[in-house]
């Protein structure tokens, strides 16, 4: 028998297949490989950021910082290659660090004055993109040799597709994410803190340090996605990423995870994203929506997708107490 | 030929944007290509897709109106590597110019220039602004005002007192001007108001007049796009010139892609720039617009 | 006997008694020491100068009234509260946990009362979360079921430890909890109220691995309100009343009396069991019919009926389908098959609201996930069923709800400083009284409880029994589930014995004894 | 002894007064004539009129968002709701010539509607709020624009100008629609038991459902009541720039209500919520703006003094800063008798 706790992730891999599946008979083009890999280079950033997101939820918090964070990071990244001459590793290393230590600063004022972490990261939400336009106002290009010489690492697919640096390394990080939250103790923390704060710490879970940690991990995350975005676009705005992180809490939500907390797998949040994109892809192939009509077609697919999902899940369970 | 084209907006976030996409689809309705349209929402990364979907799909040309002029390198050369033309609509991008065939666009720059210079002569070079920029960050928001300012430079007595974002809206207009009324006590300090769009312009006019103050005599007001109602408000004598951001890029765009075809070579920038309208045809151009 | 118990109130002659013992005990050096411990919340005194010493291998029983401050005590030894000022000594050195976790480490391993475990995670999780085994640095889930298969097997229970553990009983989840406390290499061993809700069979089972833990030198802390297991298993009692410690005593040296005197603060010569007439007298009018009700994977399909003035207990083990029972009866889960009447109205499908407007009553077995609403205050806690019968638009009167709250507060000795405190702020047994006081004031014609005096002192579980019967010569009818066969046998006219998710048996009158119903349970 | 005793009982109410007043003058000291209020036209005028002028939107939102909240919910479609109700207004305004009240009954009833959406998705398929509500988020402005077909859409009457702009008894009159509205429906919430239910529910549903709350339905009027109160505010906002803009009316106010909410004192996780206070943190929020918009800082700035200053307040309003601050004061006067205090546990510990 299929475990219970798995179903709303096979579910939800189930509803990718499924809808692409569909793009495959319904439009020529969706048969390349060309699409896949394009789903995994266009939401590198954005399944990055919902991998943070997905620990930050997953113990029964949120973090509406990371579309910010992902432009400050890319502004602050320009501004250390351009305007002091740093190698680009250098810059990367030191907007981590800086995407770190912010995340890590939103926990401590969680954790320690015990305030809401949506305030708290809606705060962060405004000041990161306030110092994104301190640093910069402009949209600035980034052509370090180093930067363009990522976009020629490339593993090529059958067909047109392959595999792309940006694709790499978000696969990579998501391996780690999944580790992370499953194999460590840290990661079992997180769990414990979302399905009951108040048990964890009759448990013995170090309540304060692991909230620090989350958000800390949380700002990595963000970072590294700034970083990929910076990479992607070639670029800095500190325009960029807005709003990025409803689609983020989206992603992990349609992957399957509680946002009450406790419940959930980094996997899902993978397949969250994965949907989303294809919605666009899917949008743009029909090519006859108009701007409203696209609002509409997002959100109601959205719906869509959660609907069969819960489906799917009622109907197993059914089934399988029949 | 029956082309088939992929158009990359940037979304829907004004009325100005609104024309503009129908215009466009009207066009090529009217040529009877067809037109995959996709809307971006405001987000890079949403044109960045659509564009490399209209790739896989093998379009024969690909309309784009870059959301911001950087970020484009790499999807622009895969364009070319499948030898898909791409004619960049209604701003230009921050790429070799080899990348794409040609852009049809205005110059921000340009018309906060001719803002300004309209301003310095009907005021001869003396006075005090209030600005209204539109959305922190923007790349229209960012040039019109360094055009803007590079003309009002030559002239010492022409002074920005106050100048903070209005957002591109009626409403922050609206708010953004009333704040500045109190702060500066009235119209007496102020001479002129520069609105970054018609729609802040609109917004603050509306916010004069419920202090009490009347747009043009108090206040001249001059801003940038030219959408139906500002023409209202010049033929009531609420406004004093708008410049025209030019919404039918349609035509030259897919003129471009033909010619490209056939092989014939094309402008790097065609330019669309708009005139500066002022009360005298309001009423004529409103009546046509409407 | 009562100059006895006079004596033991005068405070001289307890600390001379507390001093006595201690001096037998200075001997060797005390395992834990508190030395002056004081604690307040707001408005409460909940510790005041509490000193006490245990050996190794020994175990004491921390005994008092509900809101004595017993579990304040747990929770300032293991650092989960910050104490105002005393001292503790752990192996002689002083000690200062900072959380649980701290204590832990310190080697004082603690079940808290309530269930405090993570209910989104798997038994197996939930028993070996941080002190999962590692391989290569990442945690070795293999090792773990390994090592949770032999923690349940300790407590003696055999579930598949990859399930939630929300979808086991309370009971189950206590045991597991137990269990998790196991598995530290602890000197100090705290259980706080673990046999509510068990079974005797699973109490034994407790009390054999507690005589192991003492055999190998460990000190154990046992908080309990069953004065029978702490005669058969400790070695000596702690007092605690309004927070302050009344004396330590030797077990084998303290009678019952005197200790349930120490305990309420004056004598109570009428606790013991009176003896109960099984029949009833009024003439029968049915209230409750239960007709072929089941669900399936839930309960077999069963007949019950429960008439005006009777109170018809439940029996069974752990997982016998007690709760199932309640819950469909009240409607609460809805079955898929039979009928269900109250009075005459067919409540098979009628909403809660309904239910109760028509005399319905339910005191739920899980009081933290099920009764109370920990934000809420006393009172609001308390009416909160009469109000929602009433509907939203009716609202009792402030003035109305103070007098009916006053008047519940007075009558079952709820220890609480105003009815405006949050009711997560109380003690647990108090905690129970207010959820009892709710359906008491909407005066239902069916009341159904589920454990209904977990957690709850002597005296107040006294009063509670009182009241119960006083209810039923009123014509009210009660279904009681309970795993304190004493208790049922007290007080039953009825008595339902559950097995497997069905009804074996039904013992009538003068038929229901504790040796019929283990046996048919047996059978 | 008493005084201090109020104080204490009060914090929680005086934290959020405390810092309005703070901000108010701190702002005032900054910017001078801010707190001047003459009379002009009959009315009053002045920067402080123009805060509760320019509040009244964000204020009905949060009204509504302080009863989801109270739930355990979030709504965050009231933007998009915004959006609609303000379209719809223009629309049938334009195009039709039925009477005022009707095309506002109607708008009203649109947001209703979308309320009534977003609690059946909650409530009956049980999706989590903030994603149920997410929905429509993003469809709501794809329908406001539907019907507006992408254009502000400028409409002219006396009566929603007056809304929009009038006065009465030398207020603006949305400000008395805010206050009318704030007024009953804190009278409904104290004088019936719905609020309590509200808390209940909020709080624990399990529990409150097995003493007969109808938690569903109730639910579900939560978000119809966040519907109705983001439906004034749009035709609030319609008629305050005498155009429905799809695009941009009510964008982000969601967050403004919900930070609001939270100012008061009110948790996500359900529970007790304050609506008076929460009308006091949309009064910090818009002191916010408008001191930042008469201020003369370049706009780049905007966003960092935002969140610096909504930290601080935070900060300042924690329990927890309040506790170490009294906790540091009790030790200061330890400290002080300290000597007796460390005799006696001395002697303790020697004796046994
Ligand atoms: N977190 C808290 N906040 C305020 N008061 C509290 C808190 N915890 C306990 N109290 C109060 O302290 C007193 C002692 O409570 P405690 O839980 O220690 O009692 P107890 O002896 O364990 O009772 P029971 O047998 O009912 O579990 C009670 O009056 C209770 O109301
Ligand atoms: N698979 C499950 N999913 C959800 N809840 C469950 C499941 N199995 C049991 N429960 C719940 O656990 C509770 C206890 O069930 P159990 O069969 O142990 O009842 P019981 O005989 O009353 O035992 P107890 O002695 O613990 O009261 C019931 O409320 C039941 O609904
Ligand atoms: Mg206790
Ligand atoms: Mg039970």
């Amino acid at each position: 028998m299929i475990n219970e706790r798995n179903l709303p992730i096979l579910a939800t891999l189930l509803v990718f297949i499924m809808l692409y599946g569909f793009g495959m008979y319904e439009y020529k083009g969706f048969r390349d490989t060309l699409v896949f890999s394009n789903l995994l280079t266009d939401n590198a950033f954005l399944i990055i950021t919902a991998i943070g997101m997905t620990f930050v939820i997953l113990s029964g918090g949120i973090d509406l910082s990371v579309g910010s964070m992902i432009a400050f990071i890319g502004v602050l990244m320009a501004y250390l290659i351009s305007n002091t001459g740093m190698h680009p590793l250098f810059a990367i290393g030191i907007a981590l660090v800086v995407g770190v230590a912010f995340g890590a600063i939103m926990g401590v004022i969680i954790a320690f004055f015990e305030i809401q972490a949506f305030i708290v990261t809606l705060a962060g939400m405004f000041l990161f993109r306030g110092l994104a336009y301190l640093i910069n106002l402009d949209a600035v290009p980034i052509d370090h040799p180093f930067i363009t010489g990522l976009y020629d690492i490339y593993v090529p697919l059958p067909g047109r597709g392959g595999l792309t640096f940006i694709a790499m390394a978000m696969l990579v990080l998501l391996a780690l994410g999944i580790l992370i939250a499953r194999r460590t103790r840290f990661g079992m923390s997180v769990y414990a803190l979302g399905g009951d704060s108040h048990s964890a710490a009759l448990l013995g879970v170090p309540v304060k340090k692991t909230i620090i940690k989350i958000y800390a991990l949380s700002g990595f995350y963000s970072a590294m996605s700034g970083v990929i975005f910076a990479i992607y676009t070639g670029s800095a705005y500190p325009l960029a990423a807005v709003g990025v992180e409803l689609d983020a809490i989206a992603a992990v939500v349609i992957g399957g995870t509680l946002l009450t907390g406790g419940v959930g797998y980094v996997f899902g949040t993978f397949l969250g994203g994965m949907i989303q994109g294809i919605i666009q892809t899917l949008i743009t192939f029909d090519g006859s929506l108009n701007s409203w009509w696209t609002k509409l077609a997002v959100g109601g697919l959205l719906l869509f997708f959660i609907l069969l999902q819960k489906g799917i899940v009622y109907w197993v369970k059914k089934r399988s107490a029949a | 030929a029956d082309l088939t084209i992929g158009f990359s907006q940037i979304g829907s976030e004004s009325g100005w944007r609104t024309s503009e996409t129908q215009s466009i689809k009207a066009e090529a309705e009217r040529r009877g290509y067809d037109l995959k349209f996709s809307d971006a929402q405001q987000k890079q990364e949403n044109q960045i897709k659509a564009v490399r979907s209209f790739i896989a799909q093998g379009v024969d040309g690909i309309l784009l109106a870059p959301v911001v002029e950087t970020g484009w390198d790499q999807v622009l050369k895969e364009a070319q590597r499948a030898k898909i033309p791409v004619v960049l609509i209604d701003r230009g991008v921050a790429a070799d110019p080899s990348l794409y065939l040609t852009k049809v666009a205005s110059d921000f720059k340009e018309e906060g220039s001719l803002a300004a210079s309209w301003l310095a002569a009907k005021t001869n070079g003396r006075c005090n602004i209030v600005e209204l920029q539109g959305s922190v960050g923007s790349s229209a928001a960012i040039d019109r005002k360094t055009g803007f300012d590079a003309v009002i430079g030559n002239f010492p007595n022409m002074t920005i007192t106050r100048s903070q974002s209005g957002s591109f809206t009626r409403a922050g207009g609206k708010e953004v001007m009333e704040s500045f009324l109190k702060a500066e006590g009235g119209a007496k300090n102020i001479c002129a108001l520069f609105a970054h769009n018609d729609d802040m312009a609109l917004g603050a006019i509306l916010a004069m007049k419920e202090a009490g103050v009347k747009p043009t005599k108090d206040i001249l007001v001059v801003s940038i796009d030219a959408v139906p109602d500002i023409f209202k408000a010049m033929a009531d004598g609420e406004a004093n010139a708008t410049i025209e951001l030019n919404p039918h890029l349609g035509g030259p765009a897919f003129d471009a892609i033909l010619a490209s075809q056939d092989g014939k070579k094309v402008d790097k920038w065609i330019k669309a720039n708009g005139p500066l309208y002022l009360p005298d045809t309001a009423a004529a151009e409103y009546a046509k617009r409407k | 006997m009562s100059d006895l118990v006079k004596d033991a109130l005068e405070v001289k002659e307890t600390s001379a008694v507390k001093e006595t013992v201690e001096a037998a005990q200075s001997a060797v050096r005390p395992l834990l020491e508190i030395k002056h411990l004081s604690k307040s919340f707001t408005g409460v005194q909940a510790l005041n100068d509490v000193s006490l010493q245990i050996q190794q291998g020994e175990i004491r029983a921390l005994l008092g009234e509900n809101g004595a401050g017993k579990s304040t005590l747990i929770k300032v030894l293991t650092g989960v509260y910050p104490r105002d000022s005393g001292e503790i000594l752990l192996d002689g050195s002083l000690i200062s946990a900072s959380d649980s976790g701290h204590a832990q480490r310190l080697g004082i391993s603690t079940v808290y009362q309530e269930v405090n475990l993570i209910p989104t995670m798997s038994v197996m999780e939930n028993l070996t979360l941080q002190h999962q085994e590692k391989t290569f640095g990442l945690i070795s889930w293999k090792k773990a079921e390994i090592r949770a298969r032999e923690l349940l097997a300790q407590v003696g229970l055999d579930i598949d430890p990859l399930r939630q553990l929300d979808t086991y009983s309370i009971a189950i989840q206590q045991l597991v909890a137990i269990a998790r406390a196991l598995s530290t290499q602890a000197k100090m061993l705290i259980l706080d109220e673990p046999t509510a809700s068990l079974d005797s069979d699973e109490i034994k089972q407790l009390f054999d691995l507690m005589a192991r833990l003492k055999s190998e030198g460990l000190g154990i802390i046992f908080v309990t309100h069953f004065l029978d297991q702490v005669y058969s298993i400790t070695d000596s009692i702690t007092v605690l009343r309004n927070g302050e410690c009344i004396g330590t005593f030797k077990t084998a040296e303290l009678s019952r009396s005197d200790l349930v005197s120490h305990m309420v603060g004056k004598s109570l010569e009428d606790l013991a069991p009176t003896a109960h007439d099984h029949s009833i007298k009024r003439e029968r009018t049915e209230l409750l019919q239960l007709n072929n009700v089941g669900k399936q994977r839930y309960l077999q399909p069963l007949d019950l009926n429960i008439a005006a003035g009777e109170i018809v207990g439940v029996a069974g083990l752990l997982g016998s389908g007690r709760t199932e029972l309640c819950e469909l009866a009240y409607g609460s889960v809805k079955p898929d098959q039979g009928e269900v009447t109250l009075s005459n109205h067919s409540l098979t499908k009628s909403s809660l609201r309904r239910a109760i407007q028509v005399g319905m009553g339910y005191c739920p077995e899980d009081r933290k996930q099920d009764g109370i609403v920990a934000e809420l205050s006393v009172r609001e806690n308390m009416i909160l069923a009469l109000q929602a019968s009433k509907g939203w638009w009716s609202p009792i009167s402030i003035a109305e709800q103070q007098k009916l709250v006053e008047e519940m507060i007075q009558r079952l000795a709820i220890k609480t400083p105003d009815m405006d405190k949050p009711i997560g702020e109380l003690s647990g047994g108090n905690q129970q009284k207010v959820i009892l006081a709710r359906w008491l004031i909407t005066h239902p014609a069916l009341l159904i409880l589920d454990e209904p005096t977990r957690g709850i002192d002597i005296g107040a579980h006294h009063e509670i029994i009182q009241i119960i019967k006083e209810l039923c010569e009123q014509g009210m009818g009660l279904l009681v589930a309970s795993s304190e066969l004493e208790e049922l046998v007290m007080f039953a006219h009825r008595v339902v014995v559950m097995k497997d998710h069905h009804k074996v048996s039904e013992l009538h009158g003068n038929e229901v004894s504790e040796q019929a119903i283990l046996r048919t349970i047996a059978s | 002894m008493k005084k201090n005793n109020f104080l204490h009982k009060h914090q929680k109410t005086l934290a959020p007064l405390l810092s309005l007043v703070l901000i108010i003058l701190i702002t005032a000291s900054v910017t001078p004539g801010f707190l001047s209020i003459r009379m002009v036209d009959g009315h009053l005028f002045g920067s402080l009129l123009d805060i509760l002028h320019r509040a009244t939107p964000t204020a009905l939102v949060a009204l509504g968002m302080a009863v989801v909240i109270g739930t355990r919910g979030i709504d965050l479609s009231v933007g998009a709701v915004i959006a609609i109700s303000g379209a719809v207004t223009a629309v049938l305004t334009v195009n039709t010539d039925w009477p005022v009240w009707v095309v506002i009954l109607c708008a009203l009833g649109t947001g209703m509607l979308c309320g009534l959406w977003n609690g059946i998705l909650v409530s009956v398929f049980n999706i989590q709020p903030i994603v149920a509500t997410l929905i429509l988020m993003v469809a709501g402005r794809g329908i406001a624009q539907m019907i507006t077909e992408g254009q502000i859409v400028t409409f002219h009457s006396d009566v929603l100008d007056a809304i929009g702009n009038g006065y009465f008894l030398a207020f603006p009159i949305r400000v008395w629609i805010a206050i009318g509205m704030i007024a009953l429906t804190v009278l409904v919430m104290r004088k019936t038991a719905l609020g309590l239910f509200i808390e209940a529910v909020g709080a624990n549903v399990r529990a409150s459902r097995l003493v007969g709350i109808e938690a569903r339905l109730l639910v579900l009027s939560a978000y119809v009541f966040s519907g109705l109160c983001a439906a004034m505010s749009g035709i609030i906002l319609a008629a305050d720039i005498r155009g429905a803009d799809a695009n941009n009316a009510g964008l982000w106010l969601e967050l403004d209500a919900i930070l609001a909410v939270v100012l008061a004192g009110a948790s996500l996780a359900g529970g007790r919520i304050y609506l008076l206070l929460t009308i006091v943190g949309v009064l910090i929020i818009q002191t916010l703006t408008t001191a930042i918009l008469t201020s003369g800082l370049p706009v780049q700035y905007n966003l960092v003094v935002k969140a610096t200053i909504i930290l601080a307040v935070l900060l300042v309003q924690s329990p927890k800063t309040r506790q170490w601050i009294s906790d540091f004061f009790t030790k200061k006067k330890r400290a002080a008798n300290s000597s007796t205090g460390k005799a006696d546990t001395g002697k303790g510990s020697e004796k046994p």
